[in-house]
C-alpha cells in the first residue's frame, strides 16, 4: 500500500478521501488555501500544507507547489478529487515525471476524452453510438449541411461552433425550412463570436442524462457499477442524483454497460471514470462525454453496491486487480442524493456566503452525508456553492424518496441559505415521485411556488411565530431600557460634580 | 393583551397575546408554548399540542422570513398603532422611492448589460456577478430607469456594496 | 397502516421510532417530560404533549397519563422503544383495555419471559438449553444441593437468590470444599439480605453474550435476523457490539438461530424480539433470557441485513404479515456499535451532565449516528447516560473497525465528558481486533492506561497546547487590564468629586 | 520572549514562545499554527505541519485535561517565576490540606459507607451517589481521615455540592 496520500483538493471530496486514506491506514496530507485554514479537511489529516492565497489559481490550481510540497513530505501518491486538477492531463504528466502516483487514468487517457471530437470519434470506432450531428468534422458549407440532415433526422438543432447560451443555435423540424434557418443561424453566430460556423446535432426529446460507472484496472480489467440517474440539473449543475434510475430494466443496463466498459476499454482507461450518456424516450442511449475522475455523486453507487469506490481507486493505482469481477456486483435497494449548496432557491438561486451558526444533521437509518462544513465554518466566495452532500438508501425507491423527505426536513444549517427547500418541493413533486423528469424538467416545468395547496401550507403558523418573536423583541427591548434607567449611578455621581461646579 | 396584525402573502392575520402561553388567532383561542432552541434562530413551537419546528431569517426591509414544514413566508408584524399610521400615510410607500441595487455577496463584476438612464423592466437583468465559480444575474425587483451605476465590470466588490441604482 | 402512533419514551430511542413513522407516513406523537421539553423527539413528532415532572416515575412512567394522551389525541397505537414501560405487562394491558395497539408483543408474552423462573421452565419444555443450574426451584438444603452438585459440574457458582453485587457468592470447584463454602454463603447472604436461601449455577468460563434478533407476526410466522455479540459490558451495561460475532460461524449460527426461533414460539411470540445466550469456549450456549421489546443495539442488524426493524415492527402491529422468509435473509459485511454515554471514562465512568456546547458528527460512507442530543442540549441526571450510537458497516470485520476508529476521531462533543476516549482505547486493544474477549474483560483484563508506547501517545503535544492556551490566556488578561486602565473616564470623575469633599 | 515550564505525567518539557509561528521545546524549534475552531474548546494545531485536533477541558485544580489522538493528557503549565516560587515553597503544597469531596453531578446520596473520624486509604469509596440510573462510587483520592460529613442517605444534592472532607 502507499505510505502517503496527498489530497489535492478541498471541501467534502477532500475529507471523503483522507476518510478512505485513514481508513486504509495510509498517511494523508492536505493542502489549503489562505481561507481554508480552518476546513474540516485540514484537521482531519496527518499533515496540512499551505499553498497561496484564496484564488484557486494561487493555491488549488498551483502545479509546482503541489509538486513540491509531495517531494517535500514523501507522499508516493496524489489523488486530485473532482474539479481543480482533477482532469487536467498536464498534472496526471508532471506526477509522473515526478515519480509520484496519480490516482487516476494515464494521462493519454485524460487527453483522449478531454477533446470532445476525439472521444467522439475514438468512442464511435468501437462501436458506442455518440448523438449524431457534424460537430467535430471542421467547417461544412450549406450545402454539405442540407445533405447530411436527413441521414442525422429531424427535428435538429443547428449549433454555433464557437458559442454556446443559445446564440446561434436554429430547432430546425424539416428540409424546407433549413436554409433560411442556417443563414439567421449564421448571421447570429458571426455577430455574437465573430464566427459563423455551425454545426447540425441530432434533438434528443426528452433525454435523459444516465451515467455508469466504471473500475478498470492494469490488466485489462473493466467492470461497471450500474447506472446513475443525473436529469435534475439547473444550468447544466447537477441537483439530485438516483441509483438505479427509475426508467433503466435490467435489460437496457446491461446493454449500456456494456456499451461504457467498451467506451472505457477504448482508451485504454485504468481507475474509476465515468461513461455519460444521454437517453431518449424510446430508449436510444448516445455517448455525451467521459468523465476520468471520481464523480460528485458517486456515493449513491456506494450505498447500493456496498463498494467503496475511492478505497478501490486507491487500490488500482497501487497496482492491485480489481477485488470484484461484473458477476460479483449486486444492486441492493436504492439510493437518492441531494446536493445542498448555499444558495437562496428563493432568490434566483443566487450564491450565499457567510458563517454557518448552527447546523443540524439528519442522521438515523438509511442516511448518509458528505460534507466539509460545520459550525462556526465560514463560507466563503471563492469556491463552489457544494456545502454538504445527502445520500438516502432505502430497500426501493418508494422508501428512499421517504426517507430523504424526513431527512431534509430534519436538516437545518443556518448563517447560509440553502436551496434545501428546493429540494424538499422537488420531493413532494409528482413528477419526482413517479419518475418522470428529463434535463429540462427543473428549469421548464418546475416552481418554487406550485405547492400552496397542500397541508404542509401553513401561513397562520408563520404569522404566529413571526409575532411570537416580534412581541419578545419588544419586551425584552423594554427590559434593556428599564435596566439602563436603573444602572446610571456612576452618572449621578457625575450630574451631581457638574451641578455643583456650574 | 396586545394585539398585532401579521400579513402572509397579503393575507392579514389577527393576533392577540394573551399570555405567554395562550392567543387568540381571529376568532379562536390556542395554547402555545415557544423555545428557543440552542440560542439560534430556530424555534419549537407547540399550538395546541402540534409541534412545528421553525427557522427565521431577517427579510427584507422589516419583514421576517419564517421557513416551517419546508416553506418559506416573508411575515410582516405590525401592532395596531402601527397599522393605523401606515393606513393614515397611504399605501403607496413601498412602491415609490429609489431601488438600490446591492451586492448579495461578495465577487467579481462580469458584465453590466445596462447604462445610466436606460429604462428597465421587472425582471430585467441589472448585472452579473461572478461569485463561487457561478454567474449570477441580478434582476430589476421592478420597472423605472437606471439612475446612477457606481461599479465598472472586473471589479471586484464586497457584500451590500450598492451596485446601481434604479429610479 | 396506522393513522396515528404515540411513541412513549424519549431520547434517541424516540426520536428513531418518530423517523419510522414519518418514513412510512403516519402522524406521529411524543411525549415528554418537563426536562425533556426540547428534546429532539418534541421537535420532530407531529404533536406533543407534556406528561409531568422530570423524574421518571411522574412521567414516563405514568401508564394512566399515557393512555389519557392517546385516547385524547386519537393515537391508533403506542411505541414503547426500550427501558421504561417496554417490558411492563401492565403497559401492555392498559393499551389492549383502551383499544390502543401496543407495538409489541402479547401482554402474556411479556409475562411469561419475564419471570426468570418461568422463563427457564418455558424454553426447556420447548429443548431449549439453559445454564444448568437450580434457579427456579425453590428452597433447597444443604444436602439436596450436595446431591444436585455433581449434576451440574464443577465448577459452579452458589449464589444468593435475595441477593445481587457479588454478596453471599462462591466459586467452587470441588465437592469435597462445597460444604464450608455453602456455610459460608449462607452466613454472608443472611447477614446482607436477611435471607441466607442459595442456589447453584454452572459457572460458565470464558462466557460469550450472544443474542439473536427475533420477528415474529401474528399468523405464527418467525424468523431470525442473525447475532450480536455483545459481550463487552461493564456492570452489565454493554458498551460495544457487534454483528456478526466474530465467533461465530455458519453452522452455530444455523443452530442457536433454531434455538431462538424455538424459544419465541414456545410463548407464541409475535413482534421483535431477542433471545440471549451465553456461549462457553466449547461452543456449547444457553438460554439466557429473553427481551421482549426493540433492542438498544438493533441498528447492527439493521445494517447487516438491510431490514428496517423498527418497520417491521410497525407492520407487525398492524396485522401485516413478514415481509421475509427466513430465505430472504443475507448477511452482509460487518457492524459495530459503540455506545457513547456522558460519563468520565478517566473518573471512573461517573455521569456527566452538563450543557452540549458543541458537537462535531463523524459521517461519510458507512456510518451512521443514533442520537437525541444536538449543540445547545441539556443532559441532565433524571434519565441514562446514553447520548448517542455510533455504527459503521464495513464489507469486513477489519474494514469495520478501521472505519470505527475514524469515526471515533472525528467524533468531538464539548460540554459533557464523554466515553469516547474509552471506545478509541478498546478498538485499538489486539484482544479486541482479534475478537478474544468474554464478558469480563472490560472490567477485568482491559485498562485505560495500558496504551502508552504507541505512536498515538504524544505527551509533548499536549505540553505544547496547553502552554499555548495559557500564554493566550496571560496575554488576553493583560489586554483586558490595558483597557481597563483606558476606560475610566467616569471614575475618575467621581474620584475627584470625592477628593473635593473629603 | 517567554519560557514555560509544562507538566505531563510527571515529565517536565521546557516550552519557550519566540513568536506566534515559532516555538522551542527543549533545544529544539518548530513551526506551529493554532487555530480555534468555532469558538470553543476545540483547536486545530499544525507543527511542523503536522496536524492535531486538540480539546480540553479545565482539569483540578490549575491543570488543564488535553484529549490529542484519543488520549487525555493531565498538564500543568507554569512560567519560571511560578516554578521558583513552588521550589521554594518545598513540594508538599498539592499533598497536604483538607480534601472536599464535592457532587460531580446532581444526583442521590444512596449510601455513606464511612464515618466521621474514620481513616481511609486512597480509592476507598467514600459516598454512594445516584444519577443517571446509576449507582456512583465516590472514591477518596488519597490518604486520610474524615473530617466531616455533610449530608445524609436520601438527601438529594446540586451539582459541586461538598459531601464530605478528608483531613
Amino acid at each position: 500500500m502507499f505510505k502517503k496520500i496527498l489530497v489535492a483538493n478541498r471541501g467534502e471530496i477532500a475529507v471523503r478521501i483522507l476518510r478512505a486514506c485513514r481508513e486504509l491506514g495510509v498517511e494523508s496530507v492536505a493542502v489549503f488555501s489562505e481561507a481554508d485554514r480552518q476546513s474540516l479537511h485540514v484537521r482531519y489529516a496527518d499533515e496540512a500544507y499551505l499553498l497561496g492565497p484564496a484564488p484557486a489559481r494561487d493555491s488549488y490550481l498551483r502545479i509546482d507547489r503541489l509538486i513540491d510540497i509531495a517531494r517535500a513530505c514523501g507522499a508516493d501518491a496524489i489523488h486530485p478529487g473532482y474539479g481543480f486538477l482533477a482532469e487536467r492531463e498536464d498534472f496526471a504528466q508532471a506526477c509522473e515525471e515526478a515519480n509520484i502516483t496519480f490516482i487516476g487514468p494515464r494521462p493519454s487517457a485524460i487527453a483522449a476524452m478531454g477533446d470532445k471530437a476525439v472521444a467522439r470519434a475514438t468512442v464511435t470506432k468501437a462501436g458506442v453510438p455518440i448523438v449524431p450531428g457534424t460537430e467535430g468534422e471542421g467547417s461544412l458549407t450549406d450545402d454539405e449541411l442540407l445533405a447530411l440532415a436527413p441521414k442525422i433526422g429531424f427535428p435538429l438543432l443547428i449549433k454555433a461552433t464557437a458559442g454556446g447560451g443559445g446564440k446561434g443555435m436554429r430547432l430546425v423540424t424539416s428540409l424546407e425550412e433549413m436554409p433560411a434557418l442556417l443563414q439567421a443561424a449564421r448571421r447570429e453566430a458571426e455577430a455574437a463570436f465573430g464566427d459563423g460556423n455551425v454545426y447540425l446535432e441530432k434533438l434528443i426529446e426528452g433525454a435523459r442524462h444516465i451515467e455508469f460507472q466504471i473500475l478498470a484496472d492494469q490488466y485489462g480489467n473493466v467492470i461497471h457499477l450500474g447506472e446513475r440517474e443525473c436529469s435534475l440539473q439547473r444550468r447544466h449543475q447537477k441537483l439530485v442524483e438516483e441509483s438505479p434510475s427509475p426508467i433503466v430494466d435490467d435489460d437496457l443496463r446491461r446493454r449500456m454497460g456494456d456499451v461504457a466498459v467498451k467506451a472505457a476499454q477504448a482508451v485504454k482507461y485504468v481507475n474509476a471514470g465515468t461513461i455519460e450518456f444521454l437517453l431518449d424516450k424510446d430508449r436510444n442511449f448516445y455517448f455525451l462525454e467521459m468523465n476520468t475522475r471520481l464523480q460528485v455523486e458517486h456515493p449513491i453507487t456506494e450505498m447500493v453496491t456496498g463498494i467503496d469506490i475511492v478505497m478501490e481507486q486507491i487500490r488500482i493505482a497501487r497496482g492491485r486487480q480489481l477485488t470484484y469481477t461484473q458477476d460479483d456486483i449486486r444492486f441492493n435497494g436504492a439510493a437518492i442524493e441531494c446536493r445542498i449548496n448555499a444558495e437562496d432557491p428563493y432568490n434566483d438561486f443566487i450564491p450565499s456566503t457567510g458563517k454557518i451558526v448552527h447546523i443540524t444533521t439528519p442522521t438515523g437509518p438509511g442516511v448518509r452525508i458528505d460534507t466539509g462544513v460545520y459550525p462556526g465554518f465560514e463560507v466563503t466566495p471563492y469556491y463552489d456553492p457544494l456545502i454538504a452532500k445527502l445520500i438516502v438508501w432505502g430497500e426501493t425507491r418508494g422508501q428512499a424518496i421517504l426517507r430523504m423527505r424526513r431527512a431534509l426536513e430534519e436538516f437545518r444549517i443556518i448563517g447560509v441559505r440553502t436551496n434545501i427547500p428546493f429540494h424538499q418541493t422537488l420531493m413532494d413533486s409528482h413528477r419526482f415521485m413517479g419518475g418522470q423528469y428529463d434535463t429540462r424538467f427543473v428549469e421548464e416545468r418546475f416552481s418554487m411556488q406550485n405547492a400552496e395547496n397542500d397541508k404542509a401550507f401553513r401561513p397562520e403558523i408563520a404569522a404566529l411565530i413571526a409575532t411570537l418573536i416580534t412581541h419578545r423583541q419588544i419586551e425584552r427591548a423594554a427590559q434593556i431600557v428599564q435596566r439602563n434607567e436603573r444602572d446610571t449611578s456612576n452618572w449621578k455621581w457625575v450630574g451631581r460634580w457638574e451641578r455643583m461646579h456650574r | 393583551m396586545i394585539k398585532y396584525i401579521a400579513t402572509v402573502a397579503e393575507k392579514e392575520y389577527e393576533i392577540e397575546i394573551v399570555d405567554e402561553h395562550h392567543v387568540i388567532i381571529g376568532n379562536r383561542l390556542y395554547e402555545i408554548d415557544l423555545a428557543s432552541v440552542s440560542e439560534q434562530a430556530v424555534y419549537s413551537l407547540l399550538v395546541d399540542n402540534q409541534s412545528y419546528e421553525i427557522y427565521t431569517y431577517p427579510g427584507d426591509s422589516e419583514n421576517l422570513q419564517v421557513f416551517v414544514l419546508g416553506r418559506m413566508y416573508d411575515v410582516r408584524v405590525e401592532d395596531e398603532r402601527e397599522r393605523r399610521l401606515r393606513a393614515q400615510a397611504g399605501s403607496t410607500v413601498a412602491a415609490g422611492g429609489e431601488y438600490h441595487l446591492k451586492a448579495p455577496m461578495p465577487g467579481l463584476v462580469v458584465n453590466i448589460p445596462v447604462q445610466e438612464g436606460q429604462m428597465v423592466e421587472k425582471g430585467q437583468v441589472l448585472l452579473i456577478l461572478e461569485s463561487m465559480k457561478m454567474q449570477n444575474e441580478l434582476k430589476s425587483p421592478r420597472a423605472g430607469k437606471v439612475s446612477r451605476i457606481r461599479v465598472k465590470p472586473g471589479e471586484s466588490v464586497e457584500q451590500r456594496t450598492t451596485l446601481l441604482s434604479v429610479i
